[in-house]
């Protein structure tokens, strides 16, 4: 690996970034270019990094620095296979969240620096390996998005920032506690207070491990919207503006699943293969319930809000799973999930950019007025309901097989769940596009801009619908080390129905 | 006659008390100064007063390592006093830096309002520094009487004048607990020697459990607990914080909390280790009566000066958690706290103190509306000390509170831990509101009588480095903490 | 020890039989006409005009506030004149910081003009 | 015996103190209190402490009570003559009290301290009390003199009459 430090680059990039946003706040268009150059240049980063070979076990960098003696937490980032695609995924979208917000009017040099900072701090959460900073940078990227939402939100935009803000803090609140209680323990055991995650993958937290499992649990579930945490998820889509309801779909939600995956199942393999039967059931009554309200859903964006929600559910089943399939399929499927949704977002805001509405009664007819965007909204509606050959498919076919080999009954009833995604979809499709056309203003079709946006995102679903071993290349060695530490949840699997 | 003197010469030993001594003699020349100067111009005054904080702050570092024992024992300058006397001084700091204009603009130009400040902070550090309980007394005493003054500071405005009365009469009766509780525990131990109190009562386990040594124990906490505004002692707190000059209320909540808690916690580990559990037991529920009481009257106010002050009463609980922890990381949890607390809640002030009007009737939430765009750098400012206030990682906050809860749960004390962390969850919905009509609502009035005075532009900057500085490099701060606890 | 009380005993009874007495022996010989004129204030013979209490005014009160902190200056010196000469140049040097920073008090007060009477 | 006459003082303490708060002509009120720190002077004096009894009489009875009576005077607060009830009625707690005191220092000033039970081991005569205030307590005093000074200019500040504040109108406006 070369000395240049990487990783820690990723991070410093944005925070420079916002920092000479701030600084040229006068002039916008100064701030926008560098905001696209700063992000193009941490997707260039990562696309390097994505080209190379990860070490025998499994870290493709790591860096490690002092951060405070007194209390043994070190300036720790590593990357392997899992946040690899995280990290691509985040530079990815953050470059199509500078697009489709590029004529930002209000406070724009204020919203870019926002952007930025949340990039910093959603890229922290994925690459750190130390407890403590793990969970600085897991409260940091909550700011930026709560002023996304509050300022440039419309509707009832304060009630959703401060809920969504107070939801997720108080959550992560207790995690803090389990953190800390986990600290102690080890450092009572082994003599030496650390939160590097690999010295405290070995403490055995003996009667304690449940309830440390259970704060860690509550921060990462509510953030996944697992269905009885999901309440703020809706608020919070229907009001945040383009650019935040795609990085809260696309990354914000990952962060969630990516928590579980990195720490709480490594960390407590006991407690967590005992969990798994209750989070399947989380994960199905998620996918049923939200792809429930979706249906019945009048604003397009709330719609799409719900059906996140379902589709997180299908991850959360693979997780329960906890096989090597499933558990690669969530993974894909999260990549997949953040392509289709976030273009859906991006679709949706643009749709509202130019009728000023997004309730489906009052819309219709889009193909007549504005065929570009019909056949891009057909296209990633199409991809979200996982059409085989799409994105999303080949992530839902990897965690239903994974299910089926450890739990028959609970992939039978994922693969019903199928159906109703596709019964909401189409209807919004319907809807949308092919109803009789009110009256009123012709609406125009994309700009070209909008379309360079969209071009990426088509390209990548088709990717990864057709050939997705390009990226599940990268996670089988993770996968596998994963399944090795948390032995009991392989075991776990008896003879459950 | 010779031996005499000489036994007299040896147990005085001026570098034990240089930092506070400095303070007195930089006071009195300003309170000199200010007589013999034209009516009304106060600038010079201040900038004496920063000097002489400077210079005592050189002085005080001295005493860093190479501990000072002096007056028979009554007083010894060790990391402990020397860390908090960091503290007093940050905080007389920050606070002189932006009263001028301030004084200025209430039209209270008053020249003896900084020897005041600087007597209360020397009160202040006699305290932290005092192992006698005498010394302890006589340090809060000075503490507290130029308090009173200073509370009832702006004579013509009836909120002042209650503010200061309040706090004199409550202050006079707490102290009065005080002086009981020293009397019998004197009377149980034959000595006001906080150290040889502890030796006494470990030499004669018999005594500890008879109800003059409790009682005395009790009497005392409560002349502290009054003064760091615990729970049931807290009443005089959201008046008295409302009505003094901002300012003042400024130092009030850091600089005598910080040094009430120096002295509680010298008496109660070094002095009454023996009745750990009693004490332990009785500050448990008070953290946690504190804590729920701060944060939940504070959801209801909307003067902002008063929602600082029922925070206050909140950070007082948290605080409290950490000397219930009574373990090594507890203890300097509370000083690294203390000192977290200082920088952000007198930054919280400072832009209180820019921002109001005359009279300062505008310092409510409403009064806020869209002030995050209108004013971007006292917006910014003041966001960085809601988030440490409210515990965000990156601020000092964060640290703070993740030292202390360390500590609570590390002796054990998971259920306090459990009930800190709800509370501020609790706290974020206060301190949250603030931001949203800072940033979310649009403004009504332009803000034209925000002026950036340069003395108060400087302690917000310095505060905002403080913050960051504690926040994502506590480090260093937190190792001098751990060497500061005896 | 009591010895030394002695005097001040003395002084103690005389005082009181002399102030006690004259009233007692005054109420019980004197024979009792009360009468108007008798019975108002003595002004050495000029008639009276208004009450006895009337308002003081405010400067009285600095004066009564300075005086209890001269006051308590003046009582450390006591034990600290009897003591004198055993505490050495140490008690006087002491003495001497306690007397300065009063007489710093001193002249603050003196120069804000608390002193000055009309 | 010198615990009876501790108990005798102790009551007529507290009684003074009672009735100096229940008392609605703030004189009266004054010279209860006045009583109370005569019997608290005493019980100084029994229990070893001669010069805090004196200090107790020079400084309350004598500085701070002439203070309260010269409030009382400023402000006028004496209500009308309300002669009411008995004249034994009114007077009888006064001579009560007196009495006792004035016995008590009697009895004290004869009867030898130490003998009876209750008195105290050790007696602080003034020169051993200097001594040690002024040798291990130095810095108290010192301290001490800090806190007169700035009670001086707060009393100062606080209290400046109308007069005063006038002239330095300049100086607050």
């Amino acid at each position: 690996m070369t000395s240049f430090p990487v990783l820690t680059s990723l991070l410093l990039l944005p925070l420079a970034g916002t920092g000479l946003c701030l600084l040229f706040r006068r002039k916008p268009d100064l701030c926008r270019a560098l905001t696209l150059a700063t992000t193009l240049v941490m997707l260039a980063l990562c696309a390097w990094v994505f080209c190379q070979q990860p070490d025998a076990a499994g870290w493709y960098l790591r860096e490690d620095y002092p951060w405070i003696e007194r209390l043994g937490a070190r300036f720790t980032l590593a990357m392997d296979g899992l946040s690899l695609l995280m990290v691509v995924l985040t530079a990815f979208l953050q470059v199509i969240a500078v697009l489709i917000s590029w004529h930002q009017k209000k406070h724009p040099a204020f919203f870019y620096a926002l952007l930025l900072l949340m990039e910093a701090g959603i890229l922290g959460v994925f690459l750190a390996s130390d407890l403590l900073l793990f969970y600085l940078f897991w409260e940091v990227m909550l700011i930026p998005m709560f002023f996304l939402i509050g300022i440039w939100g419309h509707g009832r935009r304060v009630y959703a920032a401060v809920k969504f803000f107070l939801f997720t803090l108080a959550g992560s609140l207790l995690m803090l506690l389990a953190i800390i209680g986990l600290y102690l323990l080890h450092g009572k055991q082994t003599g030496d207070y650390s939160f590097a995650l690999e010295a405290l993958k070995h403490t055995d937290c003996g009667a304690w491990e449940p309830w440390l499992y259970a704060g860690f649990m509550l921060g990462f579930l509510v953030k996944v919207p697992v269905v009885p945490l999901h309440t703020w998820l809706p608020d919070a889509h229907t009001v945040a503006p383009a650019a935040g309801s795609l990085d809260l779909a696309g990354l914000l939600l990952k962060t969630g699943v990516f928590g579980i995956l990195r720490f709480a199942f490594p960390l407590f393999p006991q407690s967590a293969a005992a969990s798994l039967p209750l989070l399947a059931f989380l994960a199905l009554v998620g996918l049923f319930y939200a792809a429930w309200c979706a249906y019945i859903q009048g604003d397009v964006k709330r719609l799409i809000a719900y059906s996140s929600v379902s589709h997180l559910g299908v991850i959360m089943l693979g997780l329960a799973a906890a096989n090597v399939l499933a558990l690669e399929g969530a993974i894909l499927l999260m990549l997949c999930h953040g392509l289709t949704t976030g273009a859906l977002f991006a679709l949706v805001s643009m749709l509202r950019r130019r009728t000023g509405t997004r309730e489906l009664a009052k819309l219709g007819g889009m193909w007549q007025e504005a065929p570009i965007f019909s056949c891009f909204f057909l296209f990633f509606a199409l991809a979200s309901l996982g059409l085989p050959g799409l994105a999303n498919f080949s992530g839902e076919i990897l965690v239903f097989a994974g299910t089926f080999q450890v739990r028959p009954l609970w992939g039978a009833l994922a693969v019903v769940g199928v159906v109703f995604a596709a019964a909401y979809i189409l209807r919004m499709v319907q809807e949308l596009l092919w109803g009789e056309r009110p009256a009123g203003r012709p609406w125009p079709d994309l700009t070209t801009l909008e379309v360079v946006a969209l071009a990426p995102l088509v390209f990548f679903t088709l990717w990864l619908g057709l050939y997705p071993e390009t990226f599940l290349a990268h996670l089988h060695l993770p996968v596998k080390i994963l399944l090795e530490q948390a032995a009991p949840l392989v075991a776990a699997h008896g003879g459950l129905p | 006659m010779e031996n005499l003197v000489q036994l007299a010469m040896q147990n005085v030993n001026f570098a034990a008390i240089m930092p506070s001594l400095v303070l007195c003699c930089f006071g009195m020349a300003i309170l000199l100064i200010n007589v013999f100067m034209p009516r009304g111009k106060t600038t010079s005054a201040s900038l004496i007063s920063i000097i002489a904080l400077l210079v005592t702050a050189v002085v005080s570092l001295q005493g860093w390592n190479n501990p000072q024992f002096g007056f028979a024992g009554h007083v010894a300058l060790d990391n402990f006093a020397t860390f908090f006397n960091m503290t007093f001084l940050l905080a007389a700091g920050l606070t002189i830096l932006m009263s001028d204009d301030y004084l200025r603009r209430e039209g209270y130009p008053i020249g003896e309002y900084y020897p005041l400040i600087l007597f209360s902070t020397a009160g202040a550090m006699w305290m932290a520094s005092g192992t006698d309980l005498m010394t302890i007394f006589l340090g809060l005493e000075v503490l507290s009487i130029s308090l009173y003054i200073l509370a009832g500071m702006f004579r013509h405005q009836l909120q002042s004048n209650e503010a200061g009365l309040k706090y004199f009469l409550l202050g006079a009766f707490s102290t009065g607990f005080l002086l009981y509780g020293i009397a019998l525990l004197y009377g149980v131990a034959g000595t006001t020697n906080v150290a040889d109190i502890g030796l006494y009562l470990s030499a004669h386990p018999a005594m500890i459990g008879n109800p003059m040594t409790v009682a005395g124990m009790l009497l005392m906490s409560i002349g502290f607990l009054f003064k760091i505004a615990a729970a049931p002692f807290h009443m005089w707190t959201p008046d008295v914080y409302q009505g003094a000059p901002t300012p003042v209320t400024a130092f009030m909540s850091a600089g005598p909390k910080a040094a009430a808690f120096a002295a509680l916690m010298r008496i109660f580990i070094l002095g009454l280790a023996g009745l750990q559990s009693e004490w332990t037991s009785l500050l448990w529920g008070l953290a946690i009566l504190t804590m729920i009481i701060g944060n939940v009257t504070a959801i209801y106010q909307t003067n902002l000066k008063r929602m600082l002050a029922y925070s206050s009463i909140a950070h007082a609980g948290y605080a409290l958690v950490g000397l219930v922890a009574a373990n090594a990381v507890g203890v300097s949890g509370i000083l690294f706290y203390m000192l977290a607390y200082t920088f952000m809640n007198l930054g919280a002030f400072a832009v209180l103190v820019l921002a109001g009007k005359k009279g300062e009737e505008n310092l409510t939430l409403e009064g806020f509306s869209g002030f995050g765009f209108k004013r971007p750098f006292l917006g910014v400012a003041m966001t960085i000390f809601l988030l440490s206030l409210m515990g965000i990682p990156p601020t000092a906050g964060f640290a703070g509170k993740f030292y202390i809860f360390a500590g609570a749960i590390k002796s054990g004390y998971i259920w306090l831990a459990i009930i800190g962390v709800l509370n501020s969850a609790v706290s974020l919905y206060y301190y949250l509101r603030v931001i949203v009509y800072m940033y979310f609502k649009d403004p009504q009035e332009d803000y034209s009588w925000v002026s950036m005075h340069t003395g108060a532009v400087v302690s917000i900057v310095i505060a905002i480095v403080g913050v960051l500085y504690l926040g994502i490099i506590p480090g260093k701060i937190m190792e001098m903490a751990k060497l500061a606890i005896f | 020890m009591l010895d030394s009380y002695l005097p001040i005993i003395v002084l103690i009874v005389i005082a009181l039989a002399f102030a006690v007495g004259t009233i007692v022996m005054s109420h019980l010989i004197g024979h009792r006409k009360p009468s108007a004129v008798k019975l108002a204030p003595y002004e050495c013979g000029m008639p009276l005009v208004g009450s006895a209490r009337e308002r003081l005014s405010i400067k009285f009160y600095i004066i009564a506030m300075l005086f209890i902190v001269f006051d308590i200056e003046a009582v450390f010196l006591y034990p600290w004149a009897v003591v004198f000469k055993r505490l050495g140049m140490f008690g006087f040097a002491e003495m001497g910081v306690f007397i300065f920073i009063l007489l710093v008090g001193y002249v603050y007060v003196w120069k804000k003009g608390a002193l000055e009477w009309e | 015996m010198t615990a009876a006459i501790f108990y005798i003082l102790s009551a007529a303490a507290l009684l003074a103190t009672l009735m100096a708060i229940t008392r609605k002509n703030p004189v009266h009120a004054v010279i209860y209190l006045v009583h109370a720190f005569f019997a608290l002077a005493l019980i100084f004096f029994i229990l070893g402490a001669p010069l805090v009894a004196a200090w107790e009489v020079i400084i309350y009875a004598g500085a701070i009570m002439v203070l309260f009576l010269f409030i009382i005077m400023m402000l006028e607060l004496t209500p009308g003559e309300a002669a009411r009830g008995p004249g034994w009625q009114r007077w009888a707690p006064v001579i009560l009290l007196s009495g006792s005191i004035v016995v008590c220092t009697l009895l004290l000033m004869t009867a030898e301290p130490q003998a009876g039970p209750g008195g105290p081991n050790f007696y602080a005569s003034p020169r051993d009390f200097g001594y040690g205030l002024f040798k291990e307590y130095a810095l108290a005093v010192e301290i001490v003199s800090f806190q007169l000074l700035f009670a001086a200019v707060g009393a100062f500040y606080v209290g400046r009459g109308e007069r005063t504040r006038r002239r330095a109108r300049g100086d607050e406006r």
